[in-house]
C-alpha cells in the first residue's frame, strides 16, 4: 500500500505541475492553452530521448525545459492575435499534430513503439527499492520550487501585468506594454514548467509513447483549476489531490461491489468520475482558494456604491 | 507634437476616416467634437496607434510612427483614455494604476524571481506615485477594492490616473465626463487644466460643451470623417454649419 | 390614491449584486400617464433601480407591483408581457438582425396572442418614428447611435405598452442628437404612455417629465414635481452641476 | 472436434474428489490468504471489445484451477483492473494491483503499449507478466524471466499471411496498417515474405486509431485493384473498411487477423454476411482442437467452433500461471516464472486438460502442457515458437477453416 | 479528382449537423459543449435499441431516437448545466467534460464496446461515369441537406427562431422583450439534439456504432463549428465542407496520415487572415 501511495502521490505532483502551468497561462494569462498535453508530451520525449542517448537525467531535463519553452513562445508569437476559442483550437490542433508526427516519425522518435528505459535522475545513488520514494522526493521538490515560483510571480509586478492582459489586451498596449512580449513570457514560462511535468512523466513512467498524451490531460488541468479556483496556485494544489484521489479512488470500487462484471464497473467509474466532476463545479463555486493581488495598500476601508 | 494627415479608415466597406488631418500643439488641450458617429474614437485610435489606417500619416513630434503601435508611442509619451471606460474589472483599483507606471525591469519574469528586494523598492515608489494621484480624485479610498465595483464615473477618474501614471507628454482623452456627477465634472477640469499648466498636452474628444470652453484653445469639429472646421472655440460653435449638424439648440 | 390608477410602485425595494446592496429601501409611486425622471449622481443607484423595476434583477427585498398586481417574483419576460417595456442604456437593439426584425421581436412575444396585429401596430410606431421607415432592411448594427435609440424605443413601443422605462436615452448622444431625441420622447408622452426615465442629463430629463425623483446613495432624497427640483436651489448645487 | 469422452469425465471428476480430498485433509492451507492474480484488461477505450472476453477467459480459468484444488492447497484469486486501453492508466492500474492487492502476476494484459508501460514496474518488482501483446520488443531486454508472451510474434504472424496469400495464388497485394506497435510489428516480416515468395506489394497506407473515416484509405488502396489487401487493424477498424470497400465497389480480397475478423463473431455480425464473405484470416491454431479449448468454450458456455483467439490464450495464462507455481512450489514469481519453457517445452505426453495437469505435476510425472489457443513452445526469451496457423476464410457467415500454415 | 471532391463535400456534410448542433448552442449559451460527440453516440445507440433491438426500419427509429436524444439533452441541461449557467463559459466547457465522460460510459455500461451496425444491408455503389457514389453518401447528402433548409427556414423565418437569435445576439435585451430564455434555451437544446442525433445514425452507418464514436468527431466537429466562426450556426456548415473537401484534397500531397496536419494549417492560416473565422463576424465582447 505504502509503495501504491507513493506511486499515486508522484502523479498528483506531477499533474499539480501541469495544472500550475496551465494556471499561468490561462488562469492568470487568459490563454486557452487546449494545446497543453501537446507540450507536456514534447517535454516528455525531449527529455526520454535526450537520457537514452546518455545524456544525464538533470541535463536532459533542463533541455527539455528550454527547448518546450523556447517553442512554446514561438507557437504564441502565431497565436497572440487569436482569441479564446481560437487560441483553444489552434493550441488544440498543434498538439495533434505533434503527436502525429512523433506517431509517425519512426527514424527520430522510434514511433508508436515509444521510447523504453529511462534513466531517472540519481538512479545510479539510491538504493532500488527507495527508486520510487527518491522519485517522489525529486518530484515533490520540483513542486515546490514552481509553486514557489509561481506564487512569486503572481504576487509580482509581472502577475499584475499578465492579469491585466487577460482583461484587457488593448487597455494594456495603452499603457505602453506590448502585450505580445507578456503572452511570449506566459508561454515560455509555461512551457518551461510544462516542459519539467513531461520529464517528471517520462523519469515516473520509465517507457513514454504517442499513447500516453491525449487531451485528457488538458481535460486534467482545466479541471484542476477551475476546480482549485482560477488564479489561485493553492487552490490549485489542492484540486489536483482530490482530482486524483477521485480518480484513483475509485478504482477501489471493483472490490467494494463484487457481483457485477469488471466492464461494467470500469464503465460505472468513470460515469462517478464524470459526474463527481459536474457535482464538484456545482456545489464548489469558487473553487478552492483566490487569485492573488500584486499589492495590497495599507488602507482597509472598503466602500463601494 | 501630434498630428495626424490626411488619415483614412476602412471598416468592412464602412469609411469611418475619410481623410481627416488634425494638429494637437504642445502644452494646450485641443477639443475634438462633433454628432456620434463622425469618426471621433477612430481618430484617437488611430492617433494612439490602436487603429490601422488605409491612408495617410501619423507624426509623433515630427517623425513618422505609422509603423509602431500603441505601446511603442505610449512608451513615447503618448497615451490615452476610452470612450467606454476600460478598467481592468478584476484587478484592484491601486493594481489598475501601478499597471501604468513607466516599463521597467522590475515588472519582467527575472526580477520577480532573482531579484525581489529591487523589485519591492521599485513597487514602493510606483505605490507612492499612485497615492498621491488616487487621492487626488478621492479614489485612494477604494484602493483595495476591485475595479469592477466602482461606478461609471468613478472608472472615468481611475482611467485618467491610469493614463497619468505614465508620466505622458500628451494625453487623449475619450469623453473625460461621461457618466461622471455633475458636480465632480469641475473637479475634473480644474486637475487637466493644472496639468496642461505644468507642461502636459491633451486631446480631448467631450460633449460637454462647458468643459470644452473653458479648457480648449482649439477645437476641430468631425462630421462624417472628415474635418468640418476648426478654430478657436467661440468662432468654431457660431459656424450655422456645425450648430446645425452638431450643437442643436444648446448655448 | 387607488392602486389600479397606478402604473408601477417600488415599495421599499432593497437590491444589489452580489449579496450587497446598492439600493437601500426606494419607495415610489408611477401613476397611469405620469411621466417620471429619476436622476442622481453616478453610482446613486439610477441604473439597479431600473433594473429592479423591470425584472432584470431580483430585489432583496420589498415589493414591486404593476397595475395593481404584484410583480416581485416574475422575470423581465413576463412583466414585459403585463405591460412594462424598457429600452436599456446600452447594446438596446439586437444588431445582428434587421431593423424590421427587431420591431417584430418587440411586438410578437409580448402582445397577446390574436391581439393586436402586427402590421396594424408598426404602422403607428412608424408614425411616431417617421426616420426609421426608410431603413426597415438595414441591420441594426450599422445605425448611428441616435438611430438605435430611436429603433430600441420604437421595438419597446410596438406592443402598445402601458410603462415605457428608458434608461438615459441620451447617454452617448451629441447634443443635437440628444435633442432630437428627446423631442420624440415628447411625441410618445403625448401619446399616452406612462413613462419611466433616467437621465443623466438633467436639463433635458427634468425637461421631458412631470415630476423627478433624485436618488442619492441608494435612497429617494427629493420627490417632487420637476419644476420644484429646478427650483431648488441645494439640489441644483449639489447634484445637476451647472446645467 | 473431439468430445470429452466419459472415461475423461469420470476422470475429471475422480480428480475433482481428489483434489478436494486433498484440501480438506489440509485444513490448515486451505484457510490460506488466497493467491492473487491481476487481470490488466482494456475495459473501455480502443480495446474495449476485448476486455470482456479476456475477463471471462480468465475466471474461467481460476474456476478449473480452484475447483481442481487450487494451486498449493490456496485458491486463486483473480482481481481486475480497467487500464483504459492507454499506457498511463494502465500503469496507475498495475500499481494498484501488485502494491495494494499484492497480486503475483499480471495477466491479460492486451495492448501492447501498455505491456512496455507497465514491464518495468513489473520486472522491478518481482512480479510475473503475461500477455497478448504481440510488439516484438515486449520480450526484449531483461526481464528476469517474469514476462510471457501468450501470442505469437508480430514477425512469425506477418510471415505467415504471407504464406497463406501464396496459397490463395496471390501475386499483388497492398498493406492497410493501424498505426500501433503490435500491427506495424506484423508489416516488415509480411512484404519480406510475400517479395520472396514473389508477390509485388503495391502500396501501403497507414491509418491513425479513432478516424471518423477510412474513406480515403480505401481509395487510395483499393483504388489499384491489388489481388489482396492485407489489413493490420482490430475488429472497429476493420469493420469500417470492410463496409467501406464493398459499398465503394472493390473486390480485392481482404486478409486480417482472427481476432479482428471473426472476434466471437462479431465481425460478422457488424458488417453483414454479404460484406464479410470471402474474407480471409488467420491466427494461430489449433484453437479448434485442443482439450484446453474445449475446456475454455465449455465453461465460458460458448459453442464449440467459436474463434475466441484472446481468450483463449488468457485461459492459457492463468492455467500456465497456476502450473508454474504449483511446480516451483513458490508464489514468488522471479521462482515460478522461470517454469514457464519446462511446462511446455518438455519431451513427454501432451497433457490439455488443466485439472490432469495440475495433478500430474502434484504426482511428479513428466509431461507437457498443450495450450488452448496453440499447441505452443515457449523460446527463452518468453515467445512462444513452434506455432501452426489457422488459415480461415468467412463463407456465408462463419469462418472455415481452409488450411493450416507453419 | 471529381472523387475526392465529392466524398470531401459528404464528408463535411457529415460533419455539418454536430458542427451546427455545437454552434448552435454556443451562440445562444455562451459556451463550447464538449459532450457534443457523447451526444451523437448516445443518439446513435438510442436509434439502434429502436433499429435492432425493436427491428422498426431504420426512418421511424431515427425519428423516436432523434426525440429520445433531444428529450436527454434537454435533461441534462437541467441537471447539469442550468445550476452553472451564471459562470464563465470554461466553467461549462470543464462541466461538459464531465458529462461528456459520464454519457461515454453511460453507453458502455448497456450497449459493451463491441461495435454493432444498423440493420441495414450495405450496397455496391452507383455508378456516374468514373463517378461512384455509394448508398451511405446518397443517404448523408439527402438528409443533411433537408436538415440544412428545415433548420435555416426555422432560424430565420419563424417566430422560434427569431427568439433563438435575439437570444443569441443580446440575452437580457431579448428578456425585456418578452422572450422566455429557459424555452428557448430549451428549444435550441432540442434543435441539436435532433440534429446530433441524426448524424450519430449518419455516422452509424458511415462507420460502426461504437462506444468512441462521437469522440473520434469531437476534433473535425469543434474544427469546422471555430472555422465557421463558432458564434454564426449557418457558417458552421461552411466550416464544415472546408474541412471535409480539405482533408481529402490534403492526401494529393501528403500521406492520408497526416491530412489533419493539411486542415490544420488551413485552418491557422486562415485564423491568423481572419481571426473571427471564417464567415463570422467579429466578436464583440463590450
Amino acid at each position: 500500500m505504502t509503495a501504491y501511495l507513493i506511486a499515486t502521490l508522484t502523479l498528483v505532483a506531477i499533474t499539480a505541475i501541469t495544472g500550475l502551468a496551465l494556471n499561468l497561462q490561462w488562469g492568470m494569462g487568459g490563454l486557452v492553452n487546449f494545446g497543453l498535453f501537446g507540450f507536456y508530451m514534447l517535454g516528455a520525449y525531449i527529455c526520454g530521448l535526450l537520457t537514452v542517448q546518455g545524456v544525464p537525467p538533470l541535463a536532459s531535463l533542463v533541455g527539455a525545459m528550454c527547448s518546450v519553452a523556447l517553442l512554446s513562445a514561438l507557437v504564441s508569437l502565431i497565436t497572440v492575435r487569436l482569441s479564446e476559442d481560437y487560441l483553444a483550437i489552434v493550441t488544440l490542433g498543434f498538439a495533434e499534430c505533434l503527436r502525429l508526427f512523433i506517431s509517425y516519425e519512426e527514424w527520430l522518435t522510434r514511433g508508436t513503439l515509444g521510447i523504453a528505459g529511462i534513466e531517472r535522475p540519481f538512479q545510479g545513488l539510491v538504493p532500488a527499492q527507495l527508486a520510487d520514494t527518491a522519485l517522489l522526493a525529486f518530484t515533490l521538490i520540483a513542486v515546490a520550487l514552481v509553486y514557489g515560483a509561481l506564487q512569486a510571480l503572481a504576487f509580482s509586478p509581472f502577475g499584475r501585468l499578465v492579469r491585466a492582459t487577460r482583461e484587457d489586451p488593448a487597455v494594456v498596449e495603452a499603457l505602453g506594454k506590448s502585450v505580445l512580449t507578456v503572452r511570449f513570457k506566459v508561454f515560455a514560462v509555461g512551457g518551461a514548467i510544462l516542459g519539467l511535468a513531461g520529464s517528471l512523466h517520462a523519469f515516473y513512467y520509465t517507457y513514454i509513447d504517442p499513447t500516453q498524451f491525449s487531451p485528457i490531460i488538458t481535460a486534467y488541468a482545466f479541471m484542476a483549476v477551475v476546480i482549485g479556483g482560477r488564479g489561485s496556485n493553492r487552490g490549485v494544489l489542492i484540486s489536483t489531490f482530490t482530482l486524483i484521489l477521485v480518480l484513483e479512488g475509485s478504482r477501489f470500487l471493483v472490490d467494494w461491489v463484487p457481483h457485477l462484471g469488471s466492464s461494467e464497473l470500469a464503465a460505472i467509474r468513470l460515469i462517478l468520475v464524470g459526474a463527481g466532476l459536474v457535482l464538484l463545479l456545482i456545489i464548489k463555486p469558487d473553487g478552492f482558494g483566490k487569485e492573488p493581488r500584486s499589492a495590497e495598500a495599507e488602507i482597509r476601508s472598503f466602500t463601494s456604491t | 507634437m501630434l498630428e495626424a494627415r490626411n488619415v483614412r479608415v476602412v471598416f468592412g466597406g464602412f469609411q469611418a476616416l475619410d481623410g481627416a488631418s488634425v494638429r494637437l500643439p504642445a502644452g494646450v488641450v485641443t477639443g475634438i467634437i462633433g454628432p456620434n458617429g463622425a469618426g471621433k474614437s477612430t481618430l484617437f485610435g488611430v492617433l494612439a496607434g490602436a487603429v490601422e489606417t488605409a491612408s495617410g500619416e501619423v507624426l509623433l513630434e515630427g517623425r513618422s510612427v505609422a509603423r509602431h503601435g500603441p505601446a511603442w508611442r505610449a512608451r513615447h509619451g503618448l497615451t490615452r483614455t476610452f470612450q467606454l471606460s476600460r478598467e481592468l474589472a478584476a484587478l484592484s483599483v491601486l493594481e489598475n494604476v501601478l499597471l501604468a507606471r513607466p516599463k521597467a525591469p522590475s515588472e519582467g519574469v527575472f526580477s520577480a524571481l532573482f531579484s525581489r528586494s529591487a523589485m519591492r523598492a521599485a513597487e514602493e515608489v510606483a505605490i507612492e506615485k499612485a497615492r498621491s494621484l488616487l487621492a487626488r480624485v478621492d479614489l485612494w479610498r477604494l484602493a483595495n477594492a476591485p475595479a469592477g465595483v466602482l461606478s461609471g464615473g468613478q472608472k472615468k477618474l481611475l482611467e485618467l490616473c491610469r493614463a497619468l501614471m505614465l508620466d505622458p507628454r500628451i494625453v487623449l482623452l475619450d469623453e473625460p465626463s461621461a457618466g461622471v456627477n455633475p458636480t465632480r465634472i469641475g473637479e475634473i477640469t480644474e486637475f487637466i487644466r493644472t496639468l496642461q499648466q505644468e507642461g502636459m498636452s491633451f486631446g480631448m474628444v467631450e460633449h460637454n460643451m462647458d468643459m470644452i470652453r473653458s479648457l480648449c484653445d482649439r477645437v476641430y469639429v468631425l462630421a462624417e470623417g472628415r474635418v468640418l472646421t476648426e478654430g478657436r472655440f467661440d468662432d468654431v460653435v457660431n459656424n450655422p454649419q456645425v450648430a446645425s449638424a452638431y450643437l442643436g439648440s444648446q448655448p | 390614491m387607488s392602486e389600479d390608477a397606478t402604473g408601477l410602485v417600488l415599495r421599499d425595494v432593497h437590491a444589489g449584486y452580489g449579496g450587497q446592496p446598492i439600493l437601500h429601501g426606494v419607495s415610489m409611486t408611477l401613476r397611469k400617464g405620469e411621466r417620471k425622471v429619476v436622476i442622481g449622481p453616478n453610482g446613486s443607484g439610477k441604473s439597479t433601480l431600473m433594473k429592479t423595476a423591470v425584472g432584470l434583477l431580483r430585489p432583496l427585498s420589498g415589493q414591486i407591483l404593476l397595475n395593481g398586481q404584484d410583480v416581485t417574483a416574475l422575470r423581465a419576460s413576463e412583466r414585459a408581457r403585463r405591460g412594462l417595456t424598457y429600452v436599456p442604456q446600452e447594446a438596446n437593439v439586437f444588431r445582428n438582425m434587421s431593423v424590421l426584425e427587431n420591431l417584430r421581436i418587440g411586438h410578437e412575444f409580448i402582445a397577446p396572442r390574436g391581439g393586436l396585429a402586427f402590421a396594424g401596430r408598426l404602422e403607428e410606431v412608424l408614425r411616431l418614428f417617421p426616420e426609421i421607415r426608410p431603413k426597415l432592411g438595414t441591420t441594426a448594427g450599422h445605425l448611428s447611435g441616435g438611430q438605435r435609440q430611436m429603433v430600441a424605443m420604437a421595438a419597446a413601443l410596438m406592443p402598445d405598452p402601458t410603462v415605457l422605462a428608458l434608461d438615459e436615452p441620451s447617454a452617448g448622444l451629441s447634443p443635437r442628437n440628444a435633442e432630437l431625441l428627446f423631442e420624440i420622447i415628447h411625441r410618445i408622452a403625448d401619446s399616452g404612455v406612462t413613462l419611466l426615465l433616467i437621465e443623466q442629463n438633467t436639463r433635458l430629463g427634468l425637461g421631458a417629465a412631470d415630476n423627478g425623483v433624485v436618488l442619492v446613495a441608494g435612497q429617494v432624497r427629493l420627490a417632487a414635481p420637476t419644476a420644484d427640483i429646478l427650483a431648488n436651489e441645494n439640489i441644483r448645487r449639489l447634484y445637476l452641476g451647472g446645467a | 472436434m473431439p468430445v470429452i469422452g466419459p472415461s475423461r469425465r469420470v476422470f475429471v471428476a475422480a480428480s475433482f474428489l481428489v483434489a478436494s480430498a486433498f484440501g480438506l485433509s489440509n485444513s490448515s492451507q486451505a484457510n490460506e490468504e488466497p493467491i492473487r492474480i491481476g487481470i490488466l484488461a482494456p475495459f473501455t477505450g480502443t480495446g474495449g471489445p476485448y476486455g470482456k472476453e479476456i475477463e471471462e477467459a480468465a475466471r474461467a480459468a481460476a474456476v478449473v484451477i480452484n475447483d481442481a484444488g487450487g494451486v498449493l492447497g490456496r485458491k486463486l484469486e483473480l482481481v481486475a483492473a480497467d487500464d483504459e486501453s492507454v499506457p498511463t492508466s494502465g500503469v496507475a492500474a498495475a500499481r494498484k494491483l501488485i502494491d495494494v492487492d499484492k497480486v503475483v502476476a499480471i495477466s491479460g494484459v492486451w495492448s501492447s503499449a501498455v505491456v512496455l508501460a507497465v514491464k518495468p514496474i513489473a520486472v522491478e518488482k518481482g512480479v510475473a507478466l503475461t500477455t497478448v501483446g504481440s510488439a516484438d520488443e515486449i520480450t526484449q531486454g531483461e526481464n528476469k524471466g517474469l514476462v510471457w508472451r501468450f501470442q505469437t510474434n508480430g514477425k512469425d504472424w506477418g510471415a505467415a499471411f504471407a504464406k497463406a496469400m501464396a496459397k490463395d495464388g496471390i501475386k499483388t497485394a497492398s498493406i492497410m496498417v493501424l498505426q500501433t506497435p503490435f500491427t506495424l510489428s506484423t508489416i516488415e516480416p509480411f512484404r519480406k515474405a510475400f517479395t520472396e515468395a514473389g508477390g509485388t506489394v503495391l502500396d501501403q497506407v497507414a491509418f491513425n486509431p479513432n478516424q471518423p473515416s477510412y474513406r480515403v484509405e480505401v481509395e487510395r488502396i483499393f483504388s489499384k485493384e491489388p489481388d489482396a489487401v492485407f489489413v493490420a487493424a482490430y475488429v472497429n477498424e476493420l469493420s469500417a473498411i470492410a463496409k467501406e470497400t464493398f459499398r465503394s465497389g472493390y473486390d480485392s480480397t481482404i486478409y486480417a487477423y482472427s481476432n479482428a475478423a471473426d472476434s466471437n463473431g462479431k465481425f460478422v455480425q457488424n458488417v453483414g454476411k454479404e460484406v464479410a464473405e470471402g474474407i480471409v484470416h488467420t491466427q494461430h491454431v489449433p484453437i479448434a482442437k485442443s482439450t484446453a479449448y474445449s475446456r475454455y468454450l465449455k465453461q465460458v458456455n460458448k459453442p464449440e467452433g467459436t474463434v475466441a483467439t484472446y481468450g483463449g490464450q488468457v485461459f492459457d495464462q492463468i492455467v500456465m500461471l497456476a502450473l508454474a507455481m504449483e511446480k516451483a512450489k513458490s508464489t514468488n514469481a522471479l521462482d515460478f516464472g522461470r517454469e514457464f519453457p519446462g511446462l511446455v517445452n518438455a519431451d513427454a505426453p501432451s497433457i490439455g486438460e488443466p485439472a490432469e495437469a495440475l495433478k500430474a505435476i502434484r504426482e511428479g510425472k513428466s509431461f507437457r502442457y498443450s495450450g488452448a489457443a496453440s499447441d505452443f513452445r515457449f523460446a527463452p526469451n518468453g515467445d512462444q515458437t513452434n506455432l501452426t496457423y489457422g488459415h480461415f476464410r468467412i463463407e456465408n457467415g462463419v469462418s472455415k477453416l481452409v488450411g493450416e500454415i507453419r | 479528382m471529381l472523387q475526392l471532391l465529392l466524398n470531401g463535400a459528404v464528408t463535411g456534410l457529415l460533419l455539418s449537423l454536430p458542427a451546427l448542433a455545437l454552434s448552435l448552442s454556443f451562440s445562444v449559451l455562451r459556451f463550447a459543449n464538449y459532450a457534443i460527440g457523447s451526444y451523437l453516440t448516445c443518439g446513435a445507440y438510442l436509434v439502434y435499441l429502436f433499429n435492432v433491438l425493436f427491428g422498426w426500419p431504420l426512418w421511424i427509429a431515427a425519428s423516436v431516437g432523434a426525440l429520445g436524444l433531444a428529450t436527454l439533452v434537454v435533461a441534462i441541461d437541467y441537471l447539469a448545466y442550468r445550476p452553472l449557467r451564471k459562470r464563465s463559459g470554461v466553467t461549462l466547457l470543464v462541466a461538459s467534460m464531465g458529462v461528456a465522460i459520464a454519457l461515454e460510459n453511460l453507453v458502455r455500461l448497456f450497449a459493451g464496446n463491441s461495435p454493432r451496425s444498423f440493420d441495414v444491408a450495405v450496397a455496391r455503389p452507383l455508378r456516374f461515369g468514373g463517378l461512384r457514389l455509394n448508398y451511405e453518401q446518397l443517404t448523408i447528402l439527402i438528409t443533411v441537406l433537408t436538415a440544412l433548409v428545415l433548420v435555416w427556414i426555422i432560424f430565420r423565418l419563424t417566430r422560434l427562431g427569431r427568439a433563438m437569435r435575439a437570444v443569441a445576439d443580446n440575452p437580457d435585451l431579448a428578456a425585456v422583450r418578452g422572450i422566455s430564455r429557459g424555452q428557448v434555451v430549451a428549444s435550441v437544446w432540442i434543435i441539436s439534439g435532433v440534429l446530433t442525433a441524426i448524424a450519430g445514425v449518419l455516422v452509424g452507418l458511415d462507420a460502426n456504432i461504437e462506444p468512441q464514436m462521437g469522440w473520434n468527431y469531437l476534433l473535425p466537429v469543434f474544427t469546422a463549428a471555430i472555422l465557421g466562426g463558432i458564434a454564426s450556426p449557418m457558417a458552421a456548415v461552411a466550416g464544415a465542407l472546408t474541412i471535409g473537401i480539405a482533408e481529402e484534397l490534403a492526401t494529393l500531397v501528403m500521406p492520408p496520415h497526416y491530412r489533419m496536419i493539411v486542415a490544420f494549417l488551413i485552418m491557422a492560416t486562415l485564423l491568423l487572415v481572419r481571426p473571427w473565422g471564417l464567415f463570422g463576424t467579429r466578436w464583440v465582447t463590450r
